[in-house]
C-alpha cells in the first residue's frame, strides 16, 4: 500500500481496504482463514437480509398495485414483518411424510440454499468486490446453477406426494428448457468480451465513449440477448409468469407442498437468493456490472451502482409477478425450444456480425454505427416477428370482436 | 442414441396413469369441489367431478319452512348473487299463487338484478385470472368494484351479500332517491373500471393463448347438456332467458346478447366483460324509467301464504344461467315440492367433455369459466 | 317464441306419433296454469325423442329434472285422485268421496321433466314419469341419453328420492356420499338423532 | 405484434401503484380497528329487543306472542312466555316473555322476525365485534343481554326509529283518546287527570298501577319525538 | 394490568428472565405471522376473499400469505357451513398441520351448524370434531368482524404461556395434536361428534345452555 | 475481496457457510421443539397430503415419455454450449473463416431441433 494508493482511496474501496487492513492485522497463519471469513460472511449476511427486504417491499408493492397497504402494522412501517415470519417459522413444527425419502427430503432445502449462495462467489458486487475471481466464471455460474434444479427436483420426488411430483417434473423440465437460452444469451456476452471471467466482463464494459458506458445492453444484440437472459432468469428461478413449478392454483404449492416449518422458510429463502444471483449475473454480462452508465456519475461508489440495478431488476420482477398470469407448461416449452433457443441463436449471430461489421464506413464513425445498428437490429427483429407469428402458429391469436343478438 | 424416434418412445414407454383428486380442498375448485383426475403426464384423460361437499339440504328446509322463509336460503344458494335468487324464487311463487307485482318494485327489481350480474361477472374474470395465476391483481380491481355494489346492498337491504330482500309480490322495503342517486352515480363510473380491466388484460397474450381454444364446447353439445347463461352464449346460442321469457319487464330495455363464435374460455371470459357493458347500459335506462309507486302488492299476505294446490315453475336468467325454482304446493302453508334448477350444476354436466386431453391447467381455468357457486351447486 | 299447442292437443299428437304411448294429461290447478303430460314408462325414450326431434316442437333443451315423493296417504291435488278414480263418477266437489280414494292409493316416486326449445324459444313442457311404488318398483327409464342435461339431475333424483333410472349411463350417488343408505329427500326420512344438544338447544 | 397486450397491463398495474399514492378511489382501503367505515342506516346484524324508558324488563316491548320464535328460518329464536302480565305502552295487559333467547351463534340476520313483530319489539342491531373463544356461554344471548333501549335504536336506525316512534305515538293517542272517552263516559261518578300521571312517575315502579305506568312508559317516546 | 405484572414477576422467578423474553418473542413471532390457509367452504368463504382484498385488507396484519399447502399454514379459518361429507377432510387438513395452529370458526354455520343445523347432510359445528380458538357468529360475518375475530386471535396468542402448566396444547407433550377423523356411516358420520374434543373446549355446554 | 491465492478453497468455504447457513436455524429448530414444542408425529399428520382426502396409489411412478426427450434434446444442446464456450472465448481473435465453420456447426444443431420439431419431440403432452 503505497501512498498514491492511500490518495486514491474512495469510499468505494471502503470495505476492500477495510478487509485488507483487518487481513494484515491478524496473526499470521490466520491470514488466510481470516481473509476467506470475510470473503463469504458478507455474502452470507448482506443477501439474506437483502431476502427479507425484497420480501417485504414485495408484499408492499404489490399491495399498492393491488391498491392497498400491505403489511404496516409490525415495527414501523411493517419493517419487522420478515422477523416475525422468521420467528414463527423456526418454532413451527416440522412434519416430514411418512412415506417421503426422509434423507432426501432433509437434503433439499440445503442443498438448494448452497448451491445458491455459492452462485455468488462469481458475481462481481462492486470494483475489486468478487469473492473468486475464476477464470471460469461465467461457466461456474451455470454449473452451480444446475445444483438448484437437483435440489428442486428432490424436493418434489422425495415427497412422495403427487402434486409435488407433478411439480418437480414441471421444475425439472422448464429449468432445463431454460437454461440453454440463458446460456446462449450469455455466450453472446463472452464472445465479445473473449473472456468467461466475470470481472474482466465487467472490466470491458466499465470505460465510457463521451460519457455512455460500453454496456452490452446498449448494442442491439446486447440488448436482445438482455432481454431474452431475463426471460430465461426469470423462467430459471420460477417468478411468475413461468412459476409453474408452484402455480398454485393448478399444482397447490408444487414440489414443496410438504415442506413446512423453517424447510419451508429456507425454500422461500433459496428462491429470492437465486433470483438475486441470476438478476446479479445480468447486471454483470449486460448492465455493465459495477459501472455507472454515465461517467459523470462514476463518483458514485461501484458496490452503490450494482445493488442499485439489482434493485431496480427486482422491482421489474415484482411488477411482472403483480401483472401477469401464468403461462401453460406446454406453451411454456414452446416458448423455450421455439422462440427462446432459436433467438438465442440469433443473438449470437447478431453478435458475430456487430463483430466483423466495420466500426468506420467511409472514414464516418457515426455512419459506421448506424449501420452496424441498422443491420443487427433487422438480423434480430427478422426472426422475431416470423417467429413470433409461427408461436402463435396453429391457433390464430387474436383479439376477436363479437356479435350481439338483439 | 441410435434408432427412430418410435423406438426411443418404446423405449420410455407411455408413462403410468396417476389418478389425482383435485379437491374438495384446491385453491382454485372455487370452494369444495372435488375432480378425481386421471393423469397421463399432464394430461388428462378423464375427470369425474364429485360434489355434495356442500350438500346443506337446502331444498329439504325449504319443504319444512313457510313460502316465506325460503327466501333468506335462497341468499345462500349462489351466495355471490342473492338478489338474482330471491327474484327467481319470489317468481315461481309470485306464478303459483297468481301474484302482481307493482312497477316499482319491478324497476328496482331489475336494478338489483343487473348489479348483481355487473358484480357476479367481474368477480368471475377476477377468479378466472386467479386461477391462471394472476397473483391476485385482477381480483383485487374486481373486489374493489364489487364493493361499491356491495355498500349499495347494504343501504337498500342492510346486508352485503345475503340481502334478503325481495319478497313475492314486491319488495321488502322502498329505496330512496339517495340510493337511486348513488347507484346513478356508480353507474356512471363503472365503465372506467371495464375499460381499465380490458387494458389490463384483455390484448395479454399470455392470457390469450392460454384461454384461446381451451375448453371449447359445441354448441350442439350445449343446448342437449342444459348449459345456460353466458357460457351457452359463448358458444354461440342465442338464449338469454330476459329476451326469451321477457320476464318482469326486460321488454322494455333495449340490450344486446353478446355472442361467441368458439364456446372457449376465452369466449366466455369476453362474455362476461360484453355482458358487463350490456348490464350497464339496462342500468342506466331502469334508473331513468323508475316511477313512484307503491313497492308491494298490499294484498298479498307473506306470512302464512297458502298458495292453491298446483304447481310452477319460475325462471330467471341469473348470472350464471338459468335459475329456476318448481315448486309444488298442496294447500299448505309449507311447499310439498321445493326445487332448485341450479345453473352451475347443469353447467358442469359437460365439464369432462371440455377438460379431456387437456391439461391439467387448462382443467381449472375451463372450471373456473363455467362459474360454479359451490352453495349453489350442490345446495 | 312459437305458441305451443294445448295440452289435449299435444296428447293427440304424441300418441300419433309414438305408436302405443299413452299419454295422460294432468291439470295444474294454480294460477300457472303448466300443465303437464304423464307419460307411460314403456314408450318414454321413444316420446322424449319424437318431442326433441319433432320439427315443430324442438324441445331440444331439458332444463330441469326432479323426482317427487308422494306418499301413501297423499292429501293433495285432487286431479290425481281423479286420475284414479276412472270410474263414471267424477264430481269433484264431493270431497268425502275423495276421503276414501286417498287412503286407498299407494305412494308413488315421480321424475318430472321441464322441456323447452332453445331453437323455437318456447315450453316449458312438462312432463312425468312414474315409479309403480316408493319401495321395491322404483325404476323409470332414464331419459339421459336423449338430453344430457339429465344426468346430473337424474343421479340426484337416485341420490335423494332412489329412483333408479334405468339406461343411466352412470348412475351413482351425487350429493351423500356412497356408502349413505337413506333417501333423504323423501318425506318419510328421519335424520339420525346424533346430537347430545338437540333437546337443550333452542 | 408479441408483448404489446403485456406492455400495456403492465402500465396499467404502474398507474395503480402511483394512483394508489395521490388517489383516494385507488388506495380503497380502510384501516379497520382504526378507521371504520361508515355503516348505512339500514345495516343490519344481530337482533336486539327493544325497551321504552330506562328499566329492561318494565318497558320491553315484547308481549311474547311468539309469532317471530315460529317465523324465525333457522328457528334460533326461544321464547317462554310469562304467567303473569304486564301492561304494554298504551297500558294494555300483556304478557311478557320470562325467557327470551337468541342462539346467535345460529342466526342468519334475515330480518324476518323484525318484518313479522307486530309490536315494534325487536330490531336489528349493528354491532359485528363479536368474536369470542366461549363458543356457548358468548353466543347465547337471553332476554338481558338482547335488552336495549329506544336511545340506542334511535342512534343506529335515526330514520326508522323515528317513524316508529311516531306510529307509536299515534296509537297511543288513539289509545288514550279511546280511553278518555271511556273514561269520560265512567267519569260521570268519579273524574280523574290522567294529563298528570305521566310527569308523576318514572315507570320504575313495579306497583303503579296500570293508567299511571302507561303513561310513564310513552312518555320516553314522545319527548324524544320532540327533540 | 396489576394482575398481569403479577403474573410476570411469578413467571420471571419461576424461569428466569430468559424465558420470559423468549416467551415474548415467541408469541410476538406467532401472532404477527398468521399465514391461513386457503380454505373455503361457502358464504363466509366470499367475506374471507373480501377481508383479504383491497377494501379491509388483511394483509396490513401480515397475514395475507394465504398458503394453499396445510404444512405451511398456521391458521385453518372454517368459513362456512362444515356438512357431513366434507368434516373428515376438514379435520383431515386440521390434523396435518403443523403446531402450533389455530382455527376460527368463521358464521354460523361453521359454530353450530347455524340456518342450516336442522340438514341431515350439516355438521352442528366444527367445535364437534377439532379445537376452535375463536368464533364470529354471523351470517355471514362482515369483514371486519373477521379482522376483529383476527385481533381477538393475536390477543389470545399472546397471552399464552410458554410453560407452566397453563401452556397451550401444543407445547404439552402429552396431549394431542391430531384428532379422529369421523368415518361416513350408513346414516351419518361415526362417531358423530368427538365428545373428548367438544366437552374440552367447551366445558360442558348442557349447563350453560340450562 | 478477491482471494487469488486461494480461490478454490474460498469456495469450499462459501459452500461450508451456506451449509451451515441452512443448516443453523434447522438445529435451532429442533432444539426448540426438543425443550418446548415438542414434535408430534401421528398417523393422519404425517399422511401424504391430497386436498383434505386420504392419498391413493403411489406418487413414485414412471411418468410420461415426453419429459425424457426432452431431457435428451437438452443434453444436446448443453453440450453444443460448451463447445460454444472456447469458441466464444477465442471469438475476439479468430477470422471469419473460423467463425463461419462455427456457424456451420450451429446450423446442424439447429437442423436437429428444426428435425426434433417437425418429429414431434418438442410438443409438449
Amino acid at each position: 500500500m503505497n501512498l498514491a494508493a492511500t490518495a486514491g482511496f474512495t469510499a468505494d474501496q471502503v470495505f476492500v481496504a477495510l478487509k485488507h487492513w483487518l487481513v494484515l492485522h491478524t496473526p499470521g497463519p490466520f491470514q488466510t482463514l481470516v481473509g476467506i471469513l470475510l470473503t463469504i460472511i458478507p455474502i452470507i449476511v448482506v443477501f439474506p437480509a437483502l431476502f427479507a427486504v425484497t420480501v417485504l417491499l414485495e408484499r408492499k408493492g404489490l399491495g399498492r398495485m393491488q391498491n392497498r397497504y400491505g403489511p404496516n402494522r409490525v415495527g414501523p412501517f411493517g419493517i419487522l414483518q420478515p422477523i416475525a415470519d422468521a420467528v414463527k417459522s423456526l418454532t413451527k413444527e416440522d412434519i416430514v411424510p411418512r412415506s417421503a425419502d426422509h434423507v432426501v427430503h432433509y437434503l433439499a432445502p440445503l442443498v438448494l440454499v448452497g448451491a445458491a449462495f455459492l452462485a455468488y462467489a462469481v458475481l462481481p458486487i462492486g470494483r475489486n468486490m468478487v469473492a473468486v475471481n475464476l477464470d471460469a466464471g461465467v461457466l461456474f455460474f451455470f454449473a452451480i446453477g444446475a445444483g438448484t434444479e437437483l435440489a428442486v427436483f428432490m424436493a418434489g420426488w422425495s415427497s412422495r406426494n403427487k402434486y409435488s411430483l407433478l411439480g418437480a417434473m414441471r421444475a425439472i423440465a422448464q429449468m432445463i428448457s431454460y437454461e440453454i437460452p440463458l446460456i446462449l444469451s450469455s455466450i453472446a456476452v463472452v464472445m465479445m468480451s473473449g473472456t468467461l471471467s466475470t470481472t474482466a466482463i465487467v472490466d470491458r464494459q466499465a470505460h465510457y465513449t463521451a460519457t455512455l458506458a460500453h454496456w452490452n445492453v446498449f448494442t442491439p444484440w446486447g440488448l436482445a440477448g438482455f432481454i431474452l437472459f431475463m426471460i430465461a432468469a426469470t423462467a430459471e428461478t420460477n417468478r411468475s409468469p413461468f412459476d409453474l413449478p408452484e402455480g398454485e392454483s393448478e399444482i397447490i404449492a408444487g414440489y414443496f407442498i410438504e415442506y413446512s416449518g423453517f424447510k419451508f422458510a429456507l425454500f422461500f429463502l433459496a428462491e429470492y437468493l437465486e433470483m438475486f444471483a441470476v438478476s446479479g449475473l445480468g447486471i454483470t454480462l449486460f448492465l455493465g456490472g459495477w459501472s455507472s452508465p454515465f461517467s459523470f456519475l462514476a463518483w458514485i461508489p461501484s458496490w452503490i451502482w450494482f445493488f442499485v440495478k439489482l434493485l431496480a431488476l427486482i422491482v421489474a420482477f415484482i411488477w411482472v409477478r403483480g401483472t401477469l398470469p401464468r403461462l401453460r407448461m406446454d406453451q411454456l416449452m414452446n416458448f423455450a425450444w421455439k422462440f427462446m433457443l432459436p433467438m438465442s441463436l440469433i443473438v449470437i449471430f447478431a453478435a458475430g456480425l456487430w463483430r466483423f461489421l466495420p466500426a468506420t464506413i467511409a472514414g464516418s464513425g457515426a455512419l459506421g454505427t448506424v449501420v452496424r445498428w441498422l443491420v443487427c437490429a433487422l438480423v434480430i427483429v427478422g426472426p422475431y416477428v416470423t417467429l413470433a407469428r409461427a408461436l402463435e402458429g396453429g391457433r390464430r391469436i387474436e383479439k376477436r370482436t363479437y356479435r350481439f343478438a338483439e | 442414441m441410435s434408432g427412430t424416434l418410435a423406438e426411443l418412445e418404446s423405449i420410455a414407454g407411455p408413462g403410468e396413469i396417476m389418478e389425482v383428486s383435485m379437491g374438495p380442498h384446491h385453491p382454485s375448485t372455487h370452494g369444495v369441489f372435488r375432480m378425481d383426475v386421471r393423469l397421463e403426464g399432464e394430461k388428462v384423460v378423464r375427470l369425474k367431478p364429485v360434489f355434495g361437499y356442500l350438500h346443506r339440504n337446502h331444498e329439504k328446509i325449504a319443504e319444512h319452512g313457510a313460502y316465506l322463509s325460503a327466501i333468506p336460503y335462497t341468499d345462500r344458494l349462489d351466495y355471490l348473487c342473492s338478489m338474482t335468487n330471491n327474484w327467481g324464487y319470489v317468481l315461481a311463487v309470485e306464478k303459483l299463487a297468481g301474484i302482481a307485482v307493482p312497477e316499482r318494485a319491478e324497476y328496482i327489481r331489475v336494478i338489483a338484478a343487473e348489479l348483481t350480474r355487473f358484480q357476479n361477472h367481474a368477480g368471475l374474470v377476477g377468479f378466472l385470472l386467479q386461477d391462471m395465476g394472476a397473483s391476485g391483481t385482477p381480483l383485487m380491481y374486481a373486489f374493489r368494484e364489487r364493493e361499491k355494489i356491495l355498500d349499495l346492498f347494504e343501504s337498500l337491504s342492510g346486508a352485503r351479500m345475503m340481502c334478503n330482500y325481495m319478497r313475492f309480490g314486491g319488495l321488502r322495503v322502498d329505496c330512496t332517491t339517495g340510493w337511486l342517486d348513488e347507484v346513478r352515480q356508480l353507474t356512471a363510473r363503472l365503465p372506467r373500471f371495464v375499460d381499465e380491466f380490458e387494458n389490463l388484460l384483455r390484448g395479454n397474450e399470455i392470457l390469450m393463448a392460454r384461454t384461446q381454444g381451451t375448453g371449447v364446447l359445441s354448441h350442439e353439445l350445449a343446448i342437449n347438456a342444459g348449459v345456460t347463461g353466458p357460457m351457452l352464449r359463448a358458444s354461440g346460442v342465442n338464449y338469454d332467458i330476459r329476451k326469451v321469457d321477457k320476464y318482469g319487464i326486460y321488454d322494455r330495455f333495449d340490450f344486446r346478447v353478446p355472442l361467441g363464435d368458439h364456446g372457449d374460455v376465452y369466449d366466455r371470459y369476453m362474455m362476461r366483460i360484453l355482458e358487463m357493458r350490456e348490464t350497464l347500459k339496462i342500468l342506466e335506462q331502469a334508473l331513468r324509467g323508475i316511477p313512484e309507486g307503491p313497492i308491494i302488492d298490499p294484498k298479498v299476505r307473506l306470512r302464512g301464504l297458502r298458495p292453491k294446490a298446483g304447481e310452477a315453475y319460475g325462471r330467471i336468467e341469473s348470472p350464471k344461467g338459468e335459475l329456476g325454482f318448481f315448486l309444488i304446493s298442496d294447500g299448505s302453508t309449507n311447499p310439498y315440492r321445493y326445487r332448485v334448477r341450479p345453473p352451475s350444476m347443469i353447467n358442469l354436466t359437460i365439464l369432462e367433455d371440455m377438460c379431456l386431453g387437456q391439461n391439467v391447467a387448462d382443467v381449472v381455468i375451463t372450471l373456473g369459466s363455467v362459474d360454479i357457486v359451490l352453495g349453489e351447486v350442490d345446495r | 317464441m312459437s305458441p305451443l299447442p294445448t295440452p289435449e292437443d299435444f296428447k293427440a299428437q304424441i300418441e300419433a306419433g309414438v305408436p302405443g304411448s299413452v299419454v295422460t294429461v294432468i291439470p295444474n290447478g294454480s294460477p300457472s296454469a303448466q300443465h303437464s303430460l304423464l307419460v307411460d314408462n314403456d314408450h318414454a325414450r321413444a316420446v322424449a325423442l319424437f318431442l326433441r326431434d319433432h320439427p315443430d316442437l324442438r324441445l331440444d333443451y331439458c332444463s330441469l329434472v326432479t323426482g317427487v315423493d308422494w306418499l301413501d296417504s297423499e292429501t293433495t291435488e285432487k286431479v290425481k285422485v281423479k286420475k284414479l278414480v276412472d270410474g263414471p263418477d267424477g264430481s269433484q266437489q264431493e270431497t268425502e268421496v275423495e276421503e276414501t280414494r286417498k287412503t286407498k292409493r299407494p305412494g308413488y316416486l315421480e321424475a318430472v321433466y321441464h322441456l323447452f326449445s332453445m331453437d323455437k324459444k318456447h315450453g316449458p313442457v312438462i312432463l312425468r314419469l312414474r315409479a309403480a311404488n316408493r319401495t321395491d318398483q322404483t325404476n323409470i327409464p332414464s331419459l339421459t341419453p336423449v338430453w344430457r342435461s339429465a344426468e346430473f339431475q337424474e343421479r340426484e333424483a337416485f341420490d335423494l328420492y332412489g329412483i333408479v333410472f334405468d339406461g343411466h349411463p352412470d348412475l351413482r350417488r351425487i350429493l351423500m356420499w356412497d356408502g349413505f343408505v337413506d333417501f333423504p329427500m323423501r318425506k318419510d326420512y328421519v335424520p339420525p338423532a346424533d346430537d347430545p344438544l338437540a333437546e337443550v338447544h333452542p | 405484434m408479441l408483448g404489446e397486450g403485456i406492455i400495456q397491463g403492465l402500465f396499467e398495474t404502474a398507474r395503480n401503484f402511483f394512483g394508489s399514492y395521490v388517489e383516494k378511489d385507488r388506495l380503497t382501503t380502510v384501516q379497520y380497528p382504526e378507521e371504520r367505515h361508515q355503516l348505512p342506516e339500514a345495516s343490519r346484524n344481530f337482533p336486539f329487543l327493544l325497551y321504552d324508558g330506562p328499566d329492561p324488563d318494565a318497558g320491553l316491548r315484547c308481549v311474547s306472542c311468539q309469532i317471530c320464535e315460529k317465523e324465525c328460518p333457522p328457528r334460533c329464536i326461544h321464547i317462554e312466555k310469562s304467567k303473569d302480565k304486564k301492561p304494554d305502552f298504551v297500558g294494555k295487559q300483556q304478557f311478557y316473555p320470562a325467557v327470551f333467547n337468541i342462539d346467535v351463534s345460529v342466526c342468519m340476520s334475515c330480518q324476518i322476525c323484525v318484518e313479522v313483530c307486530p309490536f315494534d319489539a325487536i330490531r336489528m342491531d349493528k354491532v359485528f365485534e363479536l368474536s369470542t373463544s366461549d363458543r356457548f356461554g358468548g353466543l347465547l344471548w337471553d332476554k338481558h343481554e338482547l335488552s336495549k333501549s329506544n336511545e340506542y335504536y334511535r342512534q343506529i336506525h335515526p330514520m326508522e326509529a323515528a317513524e316508529c316512534d311516531e306510529r307509536r305515538a299515534k296509537e297511543l293517542a288513539e289509545a288514550q283518546a279511546k280511553a278518555a272517552a271511556a273514561a269520560a263516559k265512567a267519569a260521570q261518578a268519579a273524574p280523574t287527570s290522567p294529563a298528570a300521571a305521566p310527569a308523576a312517575t318514572n315507570g320504575s315502579g313495579n306497583g303503579a298501577s296500570a293508567p299511571a305506568k302507561s303513561g310513564a312508559a310513552h312518555s320516553a317516546p314522545e319527548t324524544k319525538v320532540a327533540q | 394490568m396489576a394482575d398481569d405484572l403479577k403474573e410476570l414477576k411469578i413467571e420471571l422467578s419461576k424461569n428466569g428472565i430468559f424465558t420470559t423474553t423468549l416467551e415474548e418473542l415467541y408469541n410476538w413471532g406467532r401472532k404477527n405471522s398468521v399465514w391461513p390457509l386457503t380454505f373455503g367452504l361457502a358464504c363466509c368463504a366470499i367475506e374471507m376473499i373480501a377481508t383479504t382484498m383491497a377494501r379491509f385488507d388483511l394483509a396490513r396484519f401480515g397475514a395475507e400469505v394465504f398458503r394453499p399447502s396445510p404444512r405451511q399454514a398456521d391458521l385453518i379459518i372454517v368459513s362456512g357451513t362444515v356438512t357431513k361429507k366434507m368434516a373428515p377432510q376438514v379435520v383431515r387438513l386440521y390434523n396435518q398441520m403443523p403446531e402450533p395452529k389455530y382455527v376460527i370458526a368463521m358464521g354460523a354455520c361453521a359454530i353450530s351448524g347455524g340456518p342450516f343445523r336442522d340438514g341431515y347432510n350439516v355438521l352442528r359445528g366444527i367445535d364437534r370434531y377439532i379445537p376452535v380458538d375463536v368464533h364470529i357468529p354471523g351470517c355471514p360475518p362482515r369483514p371486519e368482524a373477521l379482522i376483529h375475530a383476527f385481533m381477538t386471535l393475536q390477543k389470545k396468542i399472546d397471552e399464552q404461556h410458554l410453560s407452566g402448566s397453563d401452556r397451550p396444547r401444543h407445547l404439552h407433550a402429552d396431549q394431542p395434536s391430531e384428532f379422529p377423523v369421523p368415518e361416513f356411516g350408513a346414516h351419518g358420520l361415526e362417531p358423530a361428534q368427538n365428545m373428548d374434543v367438544f366437552l374440552a373446549e367447551n366445558g360442558n355446554p348442557l349447563k350453560v345452555i340450562q | 475481496m478477491s482471494n487469488p491465492e486461494h480461490p478454490w478453497l474460498t469456495v469450499v468455504a462459501l459452500l461450508i457457510g451456506a451449509v451451515a447457513f441452512g443448516f443453523t436455524p434447522l438445529a435451532l429448530a429442533w432444539l426448540w421443539a426438543k425443550f418446548f414444542s415438542p414434535q408430534k408425529p401421528g398417523a393422519e399428520k404425517n399422511a401424504t397430503y391430497e386436498c383434505g382426502l386420504e392419498s391413493k396409489g403411489d406418487a413414485w411412478i414412471q411418468f410420461g415419455a415426453s419429459y425424457y426427450l426432452y431431457a435428451i434434446v437438452f443434453l444436446v444442446f448443453d453440450v453444443e454450449a460448451v463447445f460454444l464456450l472456447p469458441f466464444a472465448v477465442a471469438f475476439t481473435g479468430l477470422t471469419l473463416g473460423a467463425c463461419i465453420a462455427m456457424l456451420v456447426f450451429l446450423l446442424l444443431l439447429v437442423e436437429g431441433l428444426v428435425w426434433a420439431c417437425q418429429k414431434g419431440v418438442l410438443t409438449w403432452a
